[in-house]
This record gives structure tokens, C-alpha cells and sequence, in this order.
């Protein structure tokens, strides 16, 4: 069976929907999300590659204490790969999660638009500090 | 029929994907994220990629849902609308996709077996990991010996999470800053903890699931799992456990700053094994050094101790991660609806903590 | 004790005395004769190197550190332009670290420490372009000057220095960043080395049609060189205290860069690569421009000093347009120019310091009848401008008379200019004394500082003294102008 | 032992890490982070000292492209030492300028994040697998998200956050990229990949245009290059001294280091310059990041986000080097590296020192500090001088070196636009002088306090980086040397 590549489309497809709720979204739990899609699909596309037709999952087949002849196996590199891609992916949203509680505690908001423009005032009231105080 | 699966995955996927978009409730967007991963975890099995699948599960499906639902139980629940459309991401995204779309046109149809992917170094492992490390599972040997180090990377990263994580929510609790008020009584998650069945089934099945892990870690040689699974599974018991009995539960089993060391450990066993090849005149995470005249003995010996260094690590910052976040009290109630009191964690109306002063 | 020794001496002297003021700043009296020690030593080592390099025609070298750029050494080496250049400053130093110490005092001026200790890397920064073996050199201690003399401009750290120290950093910087260095780069990559050589680098690397471009970039790279239209920078640096007008202003700085543009002429393009070209015609007109339009712009000047630094704008063109002409005579006279100048002009600075420490007057209409009780200052103000004027037997002559020489080998319009441009000095400078002497004083002003007009004499005796003494040297120079050019003369021959 | 110096440069700080976590006494932690530091420094420094020709060193005893190969070359060695050495004198700052509360029982987390950075960082540099990149990129990442979260005002969290979410989209550009080119030519081995690279039906491809594009988007954003660069101001001006100073010097350097990797090396300068005609799309890039990060350096209220936006505009100077395509222009901008990395940590170190003594970083804040603070507001002035490229400092030497570069390619609009972008540099820094120097102090501030009144612990880094910087200046001859023969190795695809 092969599929050309119509699957590596459906594939950059969910990349770009991730990629999209990253940009798009002003809530900083939904970018998360967000970005767990986008990481995922590129996991995909890299499971995509190893995939041979016909072939079967990389753990040899013994046959009395040797691997069986003559089966195809689909190829274990981009699954390594890959588990350190999904390693990577769980580390980044802990981290990104975490960021976000404490953001939440700060501003008393996850939405970008809110924290923005606390910010700002928060600054524009600094300055206001200063220019009073200054000579 | 394999195609028939494939395609019908996919287009869930699609659809989760959209929906996920959509959906303003982050709650069930956490939980469709979560099915989302399912999902591909389901697709990785087709494509034979057991051992992605099998983390992919425990990880997006399970950890990671967690983590998501914690955090909604320390923020908001619901996402504000929109002000504007954003023509820019709109703009970037279509330029990416077209980009990669036309990426693909010079690919290598999917399952082509004479594709470079399969010629390159790949073969080399299909072909030769029997004879050079001599165990069944090629992924396994991958991870642990041929690109070990990446592995051990791979576990830097994990252990980084951890201390990031650390250093991000544990600061500020109630033990850390001697001058703070005690911490209300920790509300407990009264109707989750008062339904039997729950509470019968974890305690049941707690011991088995321990098992289980500890069978994948052991396993790993022959079959999927491994370390990383392994250290997963493990902790997503133990988290299962909490959620039903509350962190300090779990804490009772497992102690705080017992967990937090056992996060070194690991990456101290895994580098452990590296610095002994070393100094055995070896390159690092050299097993055959360990073995020198059975390299394939050495093979196995390293193998069977990184990956059981990988599962400490994993485990343990996976429950350090999960115990910051369950144990960090709630700072204020959010306007909108009072949230499920998730993992049995602390929700208390507006204890100050030092992020008062942290602007000033 | 060889003549490296003494180059390096000769650097280190005025860096170790900027240490040294440095550290004593707490005792004034310890701290300025440190200053002295310093200057005197540090006269002591050029002169030691003038026997060598002027009888004997010795070229002393010095490799303080290989490539400080790729191929480009840190190096020095004393050649006669080098030599004169770095004399002037130096014989120039100790009087006005005397006439400093009365002026700074006399002034009662903050940050005195910080003052001095500039001074002496202003003195350290010529040095090094005076002795600079290459390009690169040359523009590191160039740059080390201007930082050195920002301090000192914007000393009094007002708006009115701070907006000075803005133009003054802003045209300086500007120029060598963005055109001196070009022009440094661009020679490095067309003659592949920078090192100054007899006769020139670039000939036959570059073609005849790129030389006015690159000459242009080296002429208005060398901002201090303050050329028409880049000279704001000058009448701004004015706000400094007069001692730093007097030294860096009508000597170090400025001369720096007229300097480095008969460096660049004699030994980076070649007199003859210029002729051949004629890449320099259109300097000279600049030049001229910049004469005539500096004397005018003088007249309009109240100020003393702002009426002194227009004629300096204009005084430095004649060096340029010596430079320019590319001709034996225009070479040495631009040389010696450098030198009488100098003298006369300090002389100026230090009457117009002199004047502002005693009656704390600024503008030329309040000096009326001012010579009457400052008779030494005026007497030697009147010498300085016979000097800058070019009347015999004052040195300036001689180097008119050069130049005026090197114009008359087909550039005979110039000669024009130059007779155009003394009459102009005469008519802004000359009435001045003339004033002091001569004139009553205003009453009003006789009134605004009560009766100030009588209570005050001359300036302290460290201001008086200096001034005397530069005014001598213009004297001397008519004597002494023919050593200095043959000094000068190996520049234009072989 | 030397032949595990390869290794053990990054194996160092990345086991001592976890070692930090047992220890937990802060005393202890701090000097143990130091001296894995040092020994850090010191196994790179030595690697630099000693590399001629490349090393190998096969990681798991399997040779490239079998197993992960770590490849030392004169380039490597040069930023494995520059990244080392940076890190020790930003590593003694330590933990100053965090919140409270991570000094409060935190204290060996923060050391731990701050080592696994460098780790991460370095095995980057040192790696020659192209996956491996991407996962030590991930932990340098990673811990620098944590790290700079601990800045003192709660600004710190959002910058990280947005780093975070940026960083890791360019991470995951990345992942595309090398996975596109796995897919096309079967290896991680950044030589093999190059090898197969000359090959037409790899070479020629599609897709490895878009792996090109990713790869180069996705360090573009890591280095912050115009107009990818929106993290980069917050994350450094918000995060602790120490993390700023660090990051500073070396995190953008490395990305810097790997984008000419990916294009000199895994593709190859003729096919980058040559068939994509890739310098003049840089070019201009490089000239909009120079003037633009200067530019609004020039109106900037603090002073690190001073700093921060300077180094946007020096980052269009690296990759305007890179943009020629030439040998000269890869020595200009390694050189250039190096020179900025110790310039710039050096300004960050001593507006550390100006903060532990005025509170603030506002340059409002700053006024009259050179009557107040004198050493602190002169190592600002040469460190100033620096990044302007003043000569007698490292930065003129490698300005000088751009400027013949882009002149030996007859770029003239480029060489005049680089002076010109250098005076933006004197505007944004002079302007920070008058304050200092012109700005009457505060009635209410504190007097001078002779030289007791300095935070040495700041200072002192401070002022022999000051120091390093000008003696590079007047006497670069070892350096450029080692750099030209490096760059020449890089330029023709050499790892």
C-alpha cells in the first residue's frame, strides 16, 4: 500500500492548526495547547518517515533465538527520535504551565491582551514616578 | 484496511484539532488535547511506531492532561473572546503550510521502502543492533547505546522540567517562607473522595499498575516500553492516587525531598554509567567497556542500568512536577465559576503570597 | 639607551603623569607638580630624539605590539613631520600646565584632578599620532583624543557643555567613524598595507578617478581638521576653560588633524599621485572657502574666543590648502605652519584666558582701554596677531610666505586668497589691541562691575608668565623657521 | 584523560547539576557550580589551545554516522572557550538580582538550571549530529526559561513565557528542519548530511529548500535576528543580573555559531549563496535588524533593555557577515562573536553592579552616577566604547574586520551602512553618559562611599572583561590568527 504523500499533508495540515491556536489565541493555556498540536504533528511527520509498507514494528521476530528471516521492519531511528521529541514536548509545557500559574498569580489573568496592558500601565505609572519625583 | 484506520484517525484528528481551536471552555479543551494525543498515539501504532505510541499515550494522554487541568485549577477556566481577527497568524500560517506542502512535493512516497530514510545509518541498525547489541527490541537499542548520549540528553531535558518547574511554583508555598501565615486546612475534594467505587478501584489497582511499571522498565529489551514508559506509568499511579486521596497522600508514600533527590539520582546513575567507561579508557557510554571481552554483555549491563536511571528520573520529576503544581494553593477565586477542585489540590480564597511585593 | 626607549618614554611619560595626577588628587600643590614633572620630562624625550632624527635623518622604530589588526602592527616611528608635530605640543605643554595652574585656580574651577588627568592623555593621544608608524595606528590615538577631550570640553558639565560635548563628540566621531575609517579600510584593501612610506602606498593601486573620493573622505575624515562645512564642532569646544582652548583647541586637537591630512598626503597618497591626478584640485578650493569664509565669520564675532577659533577654522585651511597643492613648497610651508600657528595662536588664547581670569570679560566691546591695566597681555596679544597675521618678525610670515610659494607653481589664484585672507586677519585682530590701548573705557561696563576697570591688574603671575613666553616664541620662530623646514625638507625630497 | 576533553567539557557542568540537587547547602552549591564551571573553562580552553586538526570523538565507542559523534575544531574550541569562560565570570555574579525567594531554600535550583544551560549550550557547540543539536538546544532552552522567570519584578514571568512560547516554535522550526533532511538523505551527521548534500537528487530538491527555510527561521528566531526578535528585549531585561550577563554572551553567540553550521556547513556555502542567493535576502535583513535594534535602543528607559535592544542591532551585524558568503566575512563574524560576547557581558555585569547600587535600572535613575558610583559609571563608558567599536577596543577590531570584508566584496552601501549603524551606537550610549555625567544626583541620594561603597562581586568581572576587551584591542594578533584559521575550516564546509 502506498499513500504518496497525501499523509505528510494531512500532517502539515495539523502542524499549521497548532501553529495557528500559537499565534492566533491570546490565552496563554490555549497557546500551550496550542503548541502541544503543533509538536505532536511534527512527531507524526517523523513517525511517517520511518513507516515501511508492509513492514511491522522494529522488534525482531525471533525464531529460536535469532531474528526470523524475511521480515520487513519499519525503521526504529525516527522512533528514537522521536521519544526524545515527545520528552521534549512534556518538558516544555510543564515548564510553560508553570509559568502560566504564576503569571496568573502576577496579573490575575492568563490573557495576553490583560497582562499586556497592566504592563503597560504599570510602566507609564513609573514613569509618571519619576518625572514627579526627579528634580 | 490498514488505510481505513489511517484515514479515519486522521480525520478525527482534523476534526480534534479544529474543535480544540474553537473551544473556549479550556477544560474540554484539555481533555480533547488529551484524546487528541490518543489519537495519535492510535496512528503511531499504525504506522509501527509501538514504543512513540506507547509514550504518547502516558505522556499527552495522561501526564500531560493533568498538568493542563492543574493549571486550569490555579487559573481560568475559560479563554476571552477574541478582540480581532488575527490576519497575521492567518498570514504566517498559510505561508508555513504552502511552504511545506511544497516541501513534500520532491518526498519520498510514504512507506517507500527504498527511500533514504530506510538506505542511510538506519539500516545499518535494522541490520546489525542483533549482532551489536543483541537485544530484540531495535528501538532500545537505538535509544540506550547507539545514540545514548541523545537519551542522556533527553533526560537532561526531563530533569530540567523538573527544576524549572521547582523553581517556578515550589518557591513561595507555606515551608519555604518561614514568615507567612499557616495555610488554611486544605479543602478536601469532597465528592470525588466519598464515591467507593473510586476509592476501592485505585486502592485495588494501585499495586498492579506499580507493576505493570515495573515490568515495562524490565521489559524494554524485548518489547516496548522502557525506561521512560516505564517512569510514566509509575508516577501516573501514583498521581492517580492522588487525585482520589489527596497529594499528601501521596507524599506519606513518597516524601517530597526524597523525590526531589531521586531526580539527580537518575541522571547521576545514567552519567554514572558514562564516567565509569571513561575512566575504564573507554568514549563515553561506552558499554562494551564494561564488558570487554563480551561487548555484547557490556551492551546489555549499560542498557539495563541507564534505562533504569532514565525510569528514577522520570518518575520522580514527573511526581516533583505534579507535587508543586497540586500543592500550590489557589490564589484568589477566579470571578467566574468556582473550579473543580482537581487533584486534591489546596483551593483557598486569597492567601498573599510575596508576589505582593514583587513589583514594588 | 636607543631611540626606541625613548619613544616609548615619550609615551609613557604623559600616561604615567595622568596616573600619577590621579593618584595625588587630593593635594593640589603635589598633584600640579606632577603635571610639570610630567611635561618637562616628557619635553625632554622628543627633544633627546631631535638630534637623530633631524642631523643624522634616522627614522627611530617601534613595535609595540604586532597585528593589532590583521597586518597591522601597533607601531611608531619618528619621522621629521612626526617630529616637529609632536615638539609643538610638547614644548607647548609645560607652559600651559603653568599658565593651567594660575588660569584654573585663578577661575576657581571644580574638578581640577579630572582636568589635568585628561590633559595629560589629551598630550598622550597626540603623541601617539605624531609618532604613528600606520593608519591604524593613527586613527587609535586619534580616537583616544577626541574621548580624552571630551571630558575636558564639556568640563564645566552644564547644558551649555553638554550640548557643546554633543557636537563636538557627534562631528568628530561622525567623521572618523564613518569616513576616515572608511577611507582606512578602503586603502587597506586596494594598497594592502597601512603603513605610512615615503613617496606613498596607493600609487598605482587605485585609479586616477577614485583618488578625489578618497582623498575627500580622509580631508573630512579628519573632522579636527575642521574643514568647511564640519567645523561647528570648534566654536563649540569653546565653552571649555582656556587653557584647553589654548593647548587642544588651537594646537593638539586641531592640529591633529591637519596633521594627519599632510600625513595622508605625503605618505599614504604620494605628492606625485596627487599631481598626476590633480585628485586634490578640488581641496584646494575647500580650502580657500574655508579661509575666506572663517575670517569673515570671524568679524562678526563679539566673543573673543568664538572670534579666535573662526580664525583658527581659517588658519587650519591654510595648512590643508599647503596640503592640498601637493607642491614642495606648499608641504613645507603647511608644516611649518603647524608650528607657527601654534604659537601664535596660543598666545591669543592665553591673553583671552588671561583677560577672563583678571577683569571676567568675554566680549572684544568690553575690552576698551583694557590695556591699560593689563598692558603685558595686550603687548603680547598684539604679537600673536602680527604672527597669525603674517607680518615680519613674527614666524607666522615665513609659513605665509611658504605656502604662498607653493601656490605660485600654477595655482597662482591662491596666492590671491592668502594676501585676501591677511588683510581679513589684520581687520579682526588688529583692532583689538588697538581697543585695549588706545580707547576709553565704556562707562557702563566701568560701572557694572563697580570699579573693577581700575581694581584689577594683570592676571596672576602663572597666567602672565606663559603668555610672555609664547609671545617670545612667535619672535623666535622668524629666526629659528629655517631649521624647522629643513627638518621638513627630506618630506618632499626623494 | 585529554581525549575525553571533548566530553567532559560538556559532561562537566551537566553531571554537577544533578550533584547540586543532593548537595542543596548554598555555600557549598555555589562554589561547586563555580568550579564545574572552571573546569569547564578549563578542558575548553585547553581543547582550544591544543585542536589542530579536528577531533572525533565517537560518543558510545559507535563511529559517525553510526553513533553521535563530538567534532572539535579550531571554530568549536573557539566558542566552546568564549561560552566557558563567560559563563564562570557571570556564574560569580551568582544568584544576585533574583527574587527573594529563590535564595531562600532555592538556591541550588537556580545553580542547577544555570549549569544545565551551559551544558546545553555547549553541547551544542561541540555536537556534530544534527539531532543532537535540537536536544541540547532543548535543555539550554528549558533551563533558560526557568532561569530568566526568576527575575525581581513580575515582568520576569510574562518575558519567559513569551520566550518560551517563541523559543519553542523556532525549536520545533528546527525539529522540521532536520527532519526534512533526515528524510532526504538518511543521516543526523552533520558531515554525512553535508556529503549527501553534493548529491543532485538530494541537493536539488524541494524539500531540502524548505528544510533550508526552516532550519534558517527556526535559529532566526532563537537569535533573535529583525523581525524575529520580539522576546529577546523582556527575557534580558527582565531576568537576574547573572542570567543576562550569561545569556548575553552566549546564548544568541551559540545560535549564531549553529546558523553558520547549518549554512557553511550542512548545506554548504555555494548552494546557500550560490543556487538560493541567499546573502542579499540576509543582507537586507541584517541591515533592518542593525538599524531597527539600534534605533530603539536609543529610546529605551532602562537601562538592560538598552542593552538588549544594542544586541538586536548586533546581531544584524553577525549575520550581515554571514550574508557576504565569503571567507573574509565568516572570519568577521566569528571575530565579531567573540568581541561582542565579552563586550556585552561586560555591560551587563557592570549594570548589575549599577543596580545592587542604585536599586534601579532606569537610566532616569541613573542621574549624577558618576559622582556617585565613578568606577561604576566609567566601566560603563569603556564598555560603551566597545560596542561603538572604538578603536583600542575588540570591538574596532572586528568592526574593522567586517569593513574589510564587506569592502573586499565591494559591498560599499554595506561597509557605509555598518559606520553608519555604529553611530546609532554612540547616540544610544552617550546618551546614557550624560545622564551619568551631566544629571544632577537625586538630593536624597546616598554620597560616595569610596571604594567600599562597589559591589565588587559585579564590579570586579566587570572590570577585567573591560580590561580583556582593550588589551584585545591593541593586541588582537593571537586571536584573529586563531579565528582566520578557524573561519577558513568553517567556510569550506569543514566541522
Amino acid at each position: 500500500m502506498n499513500t504518496g504523500i497525501w499523509n505528510y499533508w494531512v500532517v502539515v495540515f495539523l502542524m499549521m492548526a497548532g501553529l495557528y491556536v500559537v499565534m492566533a489565541k491570546r490565552n496563554y493555556v490555549k497557546k500551550l495547547m496550542g503548541l502541544s498540536i503543533f509538536q505532536v504533528s511534527v512527531i507524526m511527520l517523523y513517525v511517517s518517515m520511518g513507516k515501511v509498507t508492509g513492514g511491522t514494528a522494529p522488534i525482531y521476530v525471533l525464531d529460536g533465538g535469532t531474528p526470523a528471516e524475511g521480515i520487513v521492519y519499519s525503521n526504529a531511528l525516527p522512533h528514537v527520535l522521536m521519544l526524545t521529541a515527545i520528552v521534549v514536548g512534556v518538558a516544555t509545557t510543564a515548564v510553560g504551565l508553570g509559568l502560566i500559574v504564576r503569571v496568573r498569580e502576577a496579573y490575575g489573568s492568563v490573557e495576553e491582551d490583560v497582562v499586556t496592558e497592566q504592563d503597560r500601565a504599570a510602566e507609564a505609572a513609573e514613569a509618571r514616578d519619576f518625572a514627579e519625583a526627579g528634580p | 484496511m490498514e488505510l481505513l484506520i489511517t484515514v479515519t484517525l486522521f480525520a478525527f484528528l482534523i476534526w480534534m484539532a479544529v474543535v480544540i481551536g474553537r473551544q473556549r471552555d479550556l477544560f474540554s479543551a484539555s481533555m480533547l488535547t488529551g484524546i487528541f494525543s490518543l489519537i495519535c498515539a492510535g496512528l503511531f501504532t499504525v504506522m509501527d511506531a509501538v514504543d512513540v505510541a506507547f509514550t504518547e499515550a502516558a505522556v499527552g494522554a495522561g501526564i500531560s492532561t493533568v498538568l493542563f487541568l492543574a493549571t486550569l485549577a490555579l487559573t481560568d477556566e475559560r479563554e476571552r473572546r477574541p478582540e480581532h481577527t488575527p490576519l497575521a497568524a492567518i498570514g504566517v500560517v498559510a505561508l508555513t503550510g504552502a511552504a511545506l506542502v511544497y516541501g513534500t512535493l520532491d518526498m519520498p512516497a510514504y512507506g517507500d521502502p527504498s527511500a533514504p530514510v530506510h538506505t542511510g545509518v538506519a539500516r545499518h541498525y535494522m541490520e546489525r543492533s542483533w549482532d551489536e547489541i543483541g537485544l530484540p527490541n531495535i528501538v532500545t537499542g537505538v535509544l540506550a547505546s547507539y545514540r545514548g548520549f541523545d537519551t542522556f540528553g533527553e533526560l537532561g531535558v526531563i530533569f530540567t522540567a523538573g527544576i524549572g518547574v521547582s523553581l517556578l511554583l515550589s518557591a513561595g508555598t507555606p515551608e519555604l517562607t518561614p514568615g507567612a501565615p499557616p495555610p488554611p486546612p486544605k479543602s478536601r475534594a469532597p465528592y470525588v473522595r466519598e464515591m467507593p467505587i473510586l476509592r476501592t478501584v485505585s486502592k485495588a489497582l494501585m499495586p498492579y499498575i506499580l507493576l505493570f511499571a515495573l515490568y515495562v522498565q524490565a521489559h524494554g529489551d524485548f518489547g516496548p516500553g522502557g525506561g521512560f514508559q516505564a517512569g510514566v506509568i509509575f508516577t501516573a499511579a501514583l498521581i492517580l492516587y492522588g487525585l482520589i486521596w489527596g497529594p499528601s497522600a501521596v507524599e506519606a508514600f513518597a516524601r517530597r525531598r526524597l523525590v526531589e533527590r531521586a531526580t539527580a539520582v537518575g541522571l547521576l546513575i545514567y552519567g554514572g554509567v558514562g564516567v565509569t567507561t571513561l575512566t575504564l579508557g573507554h568514549s563515553f557510554l561506552d558499554y562494551s567497556a564494561l564488558s570487554p571481552e563480551h561487548p555484547q554483555h557490556g551492551q546489555h549491563w549499560g542498557i539495563f542500568v541507564v534505562e533504569l536511571g532514565v525510569g528514577i528520573t522520570v518518575s520522580a520529576v514527573m511526581l516533583v512536577i505534579y507535587y508543586v503544581f497540586a500543592s500550590r494553593p489557589k490564589k484568589d477565586v477566579s470571578p467566574m465559576r468556582q473550579p473543580l477542585p482537581l487533584l486534591g489540590g489546596a483551593c483557598v480564597g486569597d492567601v498573599s503570597t510575596e508576589d505582593a511585593e514583587a513589583d514594588s | 639607551m636607543n631611540a626606541s626607549t625613548a619613544i616609548v618614554a615619550a609615551l609613557l611619560t604623559p600616561l604615567a603623569g595622568a596616573l600619577l595626577v590621579a593618584l595625588t588628587g587630593r593635594r593640589p600643590n603635589v598633584r600640579e607638580t606632577m603635571t610639570a614633572l610630567a611635561s618637562l620630562a616628557t619635553l625632554a624625550w622628543v627633544l633627546w630624539l631631535v638630534p637623530a632624527v633631524a642631523l643624522e635623518g634616522n627614522r627611530p622604530e617601534l613595535v609595540l605590539a604586532r597585528d593589532m589588526l590583521p597586518g597591522v602592527d601597533l607601531a611608531f616611528q619618528v619621522e621629521p613631520l612626526g617630529l616637529l608635530y609632536a615638539l609643538v605640543a610638547t614644548v607647548l605643554w609645560p607652559v600651559t600646565s603653568a599658565y593651567a595652574v594660575g588660569y584654573m585656580r585663578g577661575h576657581h574651577e571644580t574638578h581640577q584632578t579630572r582636568f589635568f588627568v585628561c590633559f595629560a592623555l589629551a598630550i598622550f593621544a597626540a603623541l601617539g599620532i605624531a609618532f604613528a608608524a600606520n593608519l591604524g595606528t593613527l586613527f587609535l590615538f586619534y580616537e583616544v583624543l577626541t574621548l580624552s577631550t571630551y571630558p575636558l570640553v564639556t568640563h564645566q558639565q552644564t547644558d551649555e557643555a553638554k550640548r557643546a560635548g554633543r557636537v563636538y563628540l557627534g562631528i568628530l566621531l561622525t567623521t572618523s567613524v564613518c569616513l576616515l575609517l572608511l577611507a582606512i579600510a578602503w586603502t587597506a584593501t586596494t594598497a594592502g598595507t597601512l603603513d605610512f612610506r615615503p613617496g606613498g602606498i596607493l600609487r598605482g593601486h587605485i585609479p586616477a578617478a577614485s583618488v578625489p573620493l578618497l582623498l575627500g573622505l580622509y580631508a573630512y575624515g579628519c573632522g579636527k581638521a575642521a574643514l568647511m562645512p564640519l567645523h561647528r564642532w570648534l566654536p563649540n569646544a569653546m565653552v571649555a576653560p582656556t587653557p584647553v582652548s589654548a593647548l587642544l583647541h588651537a594646537v593638539a586637537v586641531v592640529k591633529a588633524g591637519v596633521f594627519a591630512i599632510l600625513k595622508v598626503v605625503v605618505y599614504v597618497f604620494g605628492l606625485d599621485l596627487l599631481r598626476e591626478t590633480g585628485g586634490s584640485q578640488w581641496l584646494m578650493w575647500v580650502a580657500a572657502f574655508t579661509i575666506l569664509m572663517g575670517s569673515f565669520i570671524a568679524f562678526t564675532k563679539d566673543n573673543l574666543k568664538a572670534r579666535l577659533a573662526y580664525s583658527t577654522i581659517a588658519q587650519l585651511a591654510y595648512i590643508v590648502l599647503g596640503a592640498a597643492l601637493a607642491t614642495p613648497d606648499g608641504i613645507l610651508g603647511g608644516g611649518l605652519h603647524i608650528a607657527t600657528h601654534a604659537v601664535g595662536k596660543i598666545t591669543l588664547f592665553f591673553c583671552a584666558g588671561a583677560i577672563l581670569v583678571a577683569s571676567h570679560k568675554k566680549n572684544i566691546s568690553e575690552m576698551d582701554g583694557l590695556g591699560r591695566a593689563m598692558p603685558l597681555t595686550m603687548g603680547a596679544f598684539f604679537v600673536g596677531s602680527l604672527s597669525i597675521i603674517g607680518v615680519p618678525p613674527m614666524g607666522g610670515s615665513w609659513s605665509k610666505w611658504m605656502l604662498a610659494l607653493g601656490a605660485a607653481d600654477g595655482h597662482a589664484i591662491f596666492i590671491g586668497v592668502l594676501m585676501l585672507s591677511s588683510l581679513l586677519n589684520i581687520g579682526y585682530l588688529i583692532p583689538i589691541p588697538i581697543r585695549a590701548f588706545f580707547f576709553d573705557p565704556k562707562p557702563e561696563h566701568a560701572h557694572g562691575h563697580g570699579s573693577a576697570a581700575h581694581a584689577h591688574g594683570e592676571a596672576p603671575l602663572l597666567c602672565v608668565v606663559p603668555l610672555c613666553i609664547t609671545a617670545a616664541g612667535c619672535l623666535a620662530l622668524f629666526f629659528f623657521a629655517d631649521q624647522i623646514v629643513d627638518l621638513l625638507r627630506p618630506l618632499v625630497e626623494g | 584523560m585529554k581525549e575525553q576533553l571533548p566530553v567532559l567539557v560538556v559532561v562537566v557542568p551537566l553531571l554537577t547539576a544533578p550533584l547540586l540537587v543532593l548537595l542543596r547547602a548554598p555555600a557549598a552549591v555555589r562554589i561547586l557550580s563555580l568550579l564545574a564551571a572552571a573546569a569547564s573553562t578549563a578542558a575548553a580552553v585547553t581543547l582550544a589551545l591544543t585542536v589542530e586538526a579536528p577531533i572525533s570523538y565517537h560518543l558510545g565507542g559507535w563511529p559517525p554516522p553510526i553513533g553521535i559523534e563530538y567534532r572539535v575544531t579550531q571554530a568549536t574550541a573557539f566558542v566552546l572557550a568564549l561560552v566557558t569562560t563567560i559563563a564562570t565570570f557571570s556564574l560569580l555574579l551568582g544568584a544576585r538580582g533574583t527574587r527573594s525567594e529563590v535564595t531562600n531554600g532555592r538556591t541550588h535550583l537556580f545553580y542547577a538550571a544555570f549549569l544545565l544551560c551551559l551544558a546545553g549550550l555547549l553541547g551544542m557547540v561541540v555536537t556534530g549530529d544534527a539531532f543532537n543539536v535540537f536536544v541540547f538546544l532543548e535543555i539550554s532552552s528549558l533551563s533558560t526559561y526557568a532561569l530568566v522567570a526568576m527575575g525581581r519584578r513580575r515582568r520576569a514571568f510574562t518575558a519567559a513565557l513569551n520566550y518560551l512560547i517563541l523559543g519553542t516554535i523556532g525549536g520545533t522550526f528546527v525539529l522540521i528542519g532536520i527532519g526534512l533532511l533526515f528524510q532526504m538523505t538518511g543521516t543526523l551527521n552533520a558531515l554525512d548530511i553535508a556529503r549527501h548534500m553534493t548529491q543532485a537528487e538530494v541537493g536539488g530538491t524541494r524539500t531540502v529548500q524548505v528544510a533550508f527555510a526552516f532550519l534558517v527561521v527556526g535559529f532566526g528566531i532563537k537569535l533573535a535576528v529583525f523581525p524575529l526578535h520580539q522576546w529577546l528585549p523582556n527575557a534580558y531585561a527582565e531576568s537576574p543580573s547573572a542570567v543576562s550577563s550569561f545569556l548575553a554572551g552566549t546564548a544568541t553567540k551559540v545560535i549564531y555559531f549553529q546558523t553558520m553550521r547549518a549554512l557553511l556547513v550542512l548545506f554548504g556555502a555555494s548552494y546557500v549563496f550560490g543556487t538560493l542567493r541567499f546573502g542579499l535576502f540576509l543582507g537586507v535583513l541584517s541591515l533592518l535588524g542593525m538599524f531597527a535594534g539600534s534605533l530603539a535602543a536609543i529610546y529605551q528607559t532602562s537601562l538592560k533593555r538598552l542593552l538588549a535592544y544594542s544586541s538586536i542591532g548586533q546581531v544584524g551585524y553577525l549575520t550581515l557577515a554571514l550574508s557576504f558568503g565569503s571567507e573574509a566575512g565568516t572570519y568577521a563574524g566569528l571575530l565579531h562573536m567573540g568581541a561582542h560576547a565579552i563586550t556585552k557581558t561586560a555591560l551587563f555585569v557592570v549594570a548589575a553592579a549599577i543596580v545592587s547600587g542604585v536599586g534601579t535600572d532606569r537610566i532616569d535613575a541613573l542621574a549624577g552616577l558618576g559622582k556617585r558610583l565613578p568606577l561604576c559609571a566609567f566601566a560603563f563608558v569603556l564598555g560603551g566604547l566597545g560596542l561603538i567599536g572604538v578603536p583600542g577596543t575588540a570591538g574596532f577590531v572586528s568592526k574593522w574586520a567586517l569593513l574589510e570584508a564587506a569592502l573586499a566584496d565591494g559591498h560599499l552601501g554595506y561597509a557605509a551602512a555598518l559606520l553608519l549603524s555604529s553611530l546609532l551606537a554612540v547616540v544610544y550610549v552617550w546618551r546614557v553618559v550624560e545622564v551619568m555625567y551631566f544629571r544632577q544626583p537625586p538630593p536624597d541620594a546616598p554620597a560616595a562611599r569610596g571604594l567600599r561603597g562597589y559591589d565588587w562581586g559585579a564590579l570586579g568581572p566587570a572590570l577585567v572583561l573591560m580590561v580583556a576587551s582593550i588589551l584585545l584591542g591593541v593586541w588582537s594578533s593571537p586571536i584573529t590568527g586563531y579565528v582566520r584559521t578557524a573561519a577558513t575550516q568553517l567556510f569550506r564546509g569543514g566541522l
